[in-house]
């Protein structure tokens, strides 16, 4: 038996998988499911869930090197899942929470131009960057309101996925 | 023609090198450092490497691809589209080297590759233009300057490149205060896509539909002209679905539209495969936008309801060949067909580029779907170039089943390792504006901007749980086996694995 | 209808999703032990297990599947082609259970599955049959009594299974030495493949085509024929290659055999698609061979030249439409159609079977391929069926092109793991008598004979040292990377790579 | 530098590879060339050869079971290549030299009916035993004349590709 805490979409849930002759019983949040789980490859999954039917799901899950959870694809819909204390804040940008919102690098490129100045107030949605990427100007863009605590990109530099540009206050 | 050299790359370069194929002709591959292990350069019979990465050091150096041509012994060179397709000094120095150039001659790439002259043309054939500047503007000229002639033609207005294409270059002001970044940004773009900044302005239609006619032209005098492609469905001025034929289009509104491409391409002694753009505004007059003196990316879908390979054709014209073609057959479409651009970016974060390994592909198949693709589990998308992975093309008899066909097969692409258009695209062909065919060039941009990023396919409460489900349950079977693929279908197919096991076991020789 | 239960495997299991998905019905699965993880149960909305691997256990099983259904909440059941498709009993039992069958009914499915009782049904309908026993031949009946019967038909005389098809439990013998052998393999390989070992005799026409022909036919008295299947490229009496229309037919051939088909089918009360199958001799003649009744194999290349859906036509006829179709245009092809059915068999080996992993697989694309498959990397073909592992079909404008685009798609397959017959069909897709269409029902077993297992494609003396070179560059560069793909790339695609790295290691995750 | 000795087609190669800047020089036989070579998975390759031209080769590369050889797939054309001194005398069936003939069951299957009997002479392309898979019924034949000497197999046996079923002396 394997218990564990997965945050799905933003969603605690906690989840139990017991072997049982054929498959296991997986209990999520308390209600229980027989599935029927065959590995294809490294990251393919297939599963029959028995419910009212017996539903065939086609998994992909792959970790997401930016963000550094695991994308769980039914079907060809992605879903978020962390493994709770594995999940790391990168993906706030656009947040609004409180605290300092960090703007990473999306994708690798380069720094084409830094349209903001720390000390600057910015409001949401304002242009703070330009990356170019594949061909194309990508701008960044504030996720709310705030003030630009620090500038960690340079104008002409490359950057990798993932990369810390700015941080607003 | 014995030996074809294809100046590009990804799915365009292995879709010329399988026309090469079908007509007995060797194809030879270039590719940059990290192309090494792409498709086309495995399809090709032979591959010259020509540079670094940056395809300004590669993909666009003239005289390292003329040299591979040479070096290769090839009679003509294909550019595909993008990169040097659309550079006159490309074609000319593939003549001058003494091959064979499959494209329009060097002159009416120069003339139709500057959109202004292109524009003076299209007059000159007493077809329509868009409103807008005749020339381009000066790289010195004022703010002030570009703000009068845009209040001249009037709001919103287009910043476009003059050595524009694929919607580069191009930015929308829809008042002056935006006008400068705009301009600025249109400069730096067009400089970094096509090595010319120099911009023009165009008045902005309101809410129009972008048809376009696809011609071949031979040697000979003969221009013919296809049934009309629709390709209003853009983001940020790019296309992002085709189809054909459009339902805007009576036979009439074909007729003249046709007829009105035909006289821009004879006003240039237009030869080989080319696309008349226009726009089509909300009363049913069209206007010249521009002429792709190339292939286009949408050209799978005239295939499929015309039946025409048009990359062939693109050669055997090239060779010397007559249009052995109905011209009837060409603007009578049987069927409809429908092109996704499958892209490498993420759509729920700003379709930001999504470069990477793709670690696993499944690709649809089965009827009606054709998928042109230059992508493979195991390689890389670079970040380099622009991110298209794939052309997926839908037939049927109609358009209802065509877009129950490409939702199929939408349903069918699994990618993992990056992110791509797919989700997207589910979502799009579920909107009753593209089911009911009630679009315009703008339609996409104003319903991205009122979705405010909300993820295109959210999952349901079924599906969420599954995705836990999954998550646990992978932990438990990891790690992943390298023999038999799950203990009961093991048991249940022995017989064969005992010599699987061998073969494992000899992997190693 | 809202949802279908497809009670077959692989390819023709994904075909039938693939119509179902267009049509916005849920299909459900049915799978046996080994075929756990086979695409038709990944793509299905449901699946429910039958039983072990063994087709007698499991696809067999007419209440495991008639269960499954009702378990499932079916509407409706799609036989598919092979297993129960032309069981009336299973039809029977489907019906009994208030669900629809996607067929015709038990009554017709009874007289044209005997053998015998199609050819009487055929001659009432007044189409001239082959010469051969009116009735099966007695389970007792000596070999003298047979070897009359044989006499009197006259040499060489064709062993066939009452409930025969697919070329199963069938047997060509010259003389009467052969007889009793053949008729003991013929009764063996018929009851295992049928469950029913009668058989019956044929006279073997001399170097026919089998030429057949496409009908569907609505609950509403509506009988439609199809353009003619050339299916004369067999080996031992089963089609390996299919092409449509015929070279051999002219527009009045194809009037009167299409008349004829139509015939046949009325004369039985045809509903739904099903096939009539002719042989043409020499002088122009044609004799009804049998009937199918069900979907076939080459379904797909009449649906390339036609435009027609003929899954979906099935679904709707089950569901009471009326045949919408323009009659004239069925029997006006577009352009020209091939299949080549591609099975995991080494052909460099007597065409023995080759189960197995599939270890690797990349199938074609591009313009005119259709790729209709049931197999993918990392999945075994099980020994326990049938080892077609995909249909690859090719359509052009015209004959001499669809072979070459046929030719230029066997190129691009690749498949490691297991032996298959793409290299068989690269060599007989250049013989002269394919290329001409001079072959006939014989062709094949002649030249394959003629050719004393030779191996169809010959390495070179260059192909020899390149396979030389790889043997020993794969050992220097042995183990496999599991992160970038190689030195070269690697460097020059750095900037991805790190993300990727970071990937790798959450992968335990 | 390595250097190896392979069976390819059925004549010895003498093959060395020594690594240059960018790729490896190999030599077949005395003769060099100079190969670019990528690794695209574990058994796919691609090699770029100078020669005239400089040709692209879409390499599949895997062990056959039944033969305990290595299979070289040169675009669609295989090729048999063993490494000298790993090669075993498996595919004979058919073979016309001397020594005793071994016929193997080419796939998996059942064995249907055995169609000899030990110490019986036999003629080329005889029918020997019949093996049942995927439905059908496959004859193994006799590759020359000669007299059975052994047979290990039995009427209704389930028999692995690559078990010996008779030997013909």
């Amino acid at each position: 038996m394997m218990q564990s805490e997965f945050e799905v979409a933003g969603r605690t849930r906690e989840v139990t998988v017991t072997r049982t002759g054929d498959g296991f019983a997986v209990a999520v949040d308390g209600h229980t499911w027989n599935v029927d789980a065959a590995r294809i490859d490294g990251q393919t999954l297939s599963l029959l869930v028995d419910n009212v039917w017996r539903k065939s799901y086609d998994i992909i899950a792959t970790p997401d090197p930016a963000t550094k959870q695991l994308t769980v694809h039914v079907g060809t819909t992605p879903v978020t899942v962390a493994r709770n204390g594995r999940r790391r804040g990168r993906k706030e940008s656009g947040a609004s929470g409180a605290g300092p919102q960090r703007v990473f690098a999306p994708m690798p490129g380069k720094v084409v131009r830094i349209l903001v100045k720390a000390g600057e107030a910015v409001r949401a949605r304002q242009p703070l960057v330009v990356v170019e990427a594949m061909k194309m100007e990508n701008e960044l863009r504030a996720g709310r309101d705030g003030t630009i605590a620090d500038i960690h990109a340079q104008e002409g530099a490359s950057v990798d996925a993932g990369a810390l540009l700015i941080i607003i206050q | 023609m014995k030996k074809i050299l294809i100046a590009n790359r990804g799915e365009i370069a292995v879709r010329v090198i399988r026309a090469c194929r079908e007509m007995d002709i060797a194809p030879v591959a270039v590719y940059s450092e990290c192309d090494r292990t792409a498709l086309h350069v495995r399809y090709a019979d032979e591959a010259y490497p020509i540079g670094p990465s940056e395809p300004r050091e590669s993909y666009l150096r003239i005289e390292r691809i003329v040299d591979a041509a040479l070096k290769a012994g090839a009679d003509a060179v294909h550019p595909g589209y993008g990169f040097l397709a659309e550079n006159s000094a490309f074609a000319a120095a593939v003549r001058d080297a003494g091959l064979i150039f499959i494209g329009p001659t060097p002159k009416a790439i120069e003339t139709m590759g500057s959109k202004t002259a292109a524009r003076a043309a299209a007059k000159r054939a007493g077809v329509p233009v868009v409103p807008g500047t005749e020339d381009p503007i000066a790289s010195d000229a004022p703010d002030a300057k570009i703000a009068a002639v845009a209040s001249s033609i009037g709001y919103p207005v287009l910043v476009k490149a003059v050595a524009g294409g694929g919607g580069k270059g191009m930015r929308t002001v829809t008042d002056r205060q935006e006008l400068s970044s705009a301009v600025r940004a249109a400069r730096s773009e067009a400089g970094a896509a096509f090595g010319d900044a120099a911009i023009y302005l165009e008045r902005q239609l309101t809410r129009p539909r972008h048809i376009e006619v696809q011609l071949l032209g031979d040697a000979h005098g003969t221009v013919l002209p296809f049934v009309e492609r629709e390709c209003s469905i853009q983001r940020r001025h790019q296309k992002v679905v085709e189809e054909t034929p459009s339902t805007a289009v009576s036979p009439a509104l074909r007729q003249a539209m046709t007829s009105a491409a035909v006289a821009v391409a004879r006003a240039v002694g237009y030869t080989n495969a080319g696309t008349i753009e226009f726009l089509l505004d909300q009363d049913g007059r069209f206007y010249f936008l521009e002429m792709n003196t190339r292939l286009q990316v949408e050209h799978p879908i005239t295939e499929m309801v015309t039946g025409v390979d048009l990359v062939q054709w693109q050669i055997r014209i090239a060779r010397g060949e007559r249009l052995a073609l109905d011209p009837a057959a060409l603007v009578t479409p049987k069927g409809h067909s429908i092109e996704c651009r499958v892209y490498a970016e993420d759509p729920d974060n700003h379709f930001l580029p999504s470069p990477g390994r793709i670690v696993a592909l499944r690709t649809p198949g089965g009827p009606g779907i054709r998928d042109d693709s230059g992508a493979a589990a195991g390689l890389d998308v670079p970040i380099f170039y622009d991110p298209m992975i794939s052309k997926l093309v839908a037939w049927a008899e109609d358009r209802p089943r065509a877009i129950a066909r490409m939702r199929r097969a939408l349903g069918e692409y699994r990618v993992a390792g990056i992110k791509t258009t797919v989700p997207f695209f589910i979502w799009l062909l579920a909107q009753a504006e593209f089911v009911d065919a009630t679009f315009h060039t703008t339609y996409l941009d104003e319903v991205l901007q009122a979705r405010h990023g909300r993820p295109f396919v959210e999952p349901t409460p079924e599906v969420e749980e599954i995705a836990a489900i999954a998550a646990a349950v992978q932990a438990v079977l990891s790690p992943a086996p390298v023999g038999p693929q799950n203990g009961a279908s093991s048991a249940a197919c022995r017989g064969q694995w005992k010599s699987h096991a061998r073969a494992e076991a000899l992997r190693g020789m």
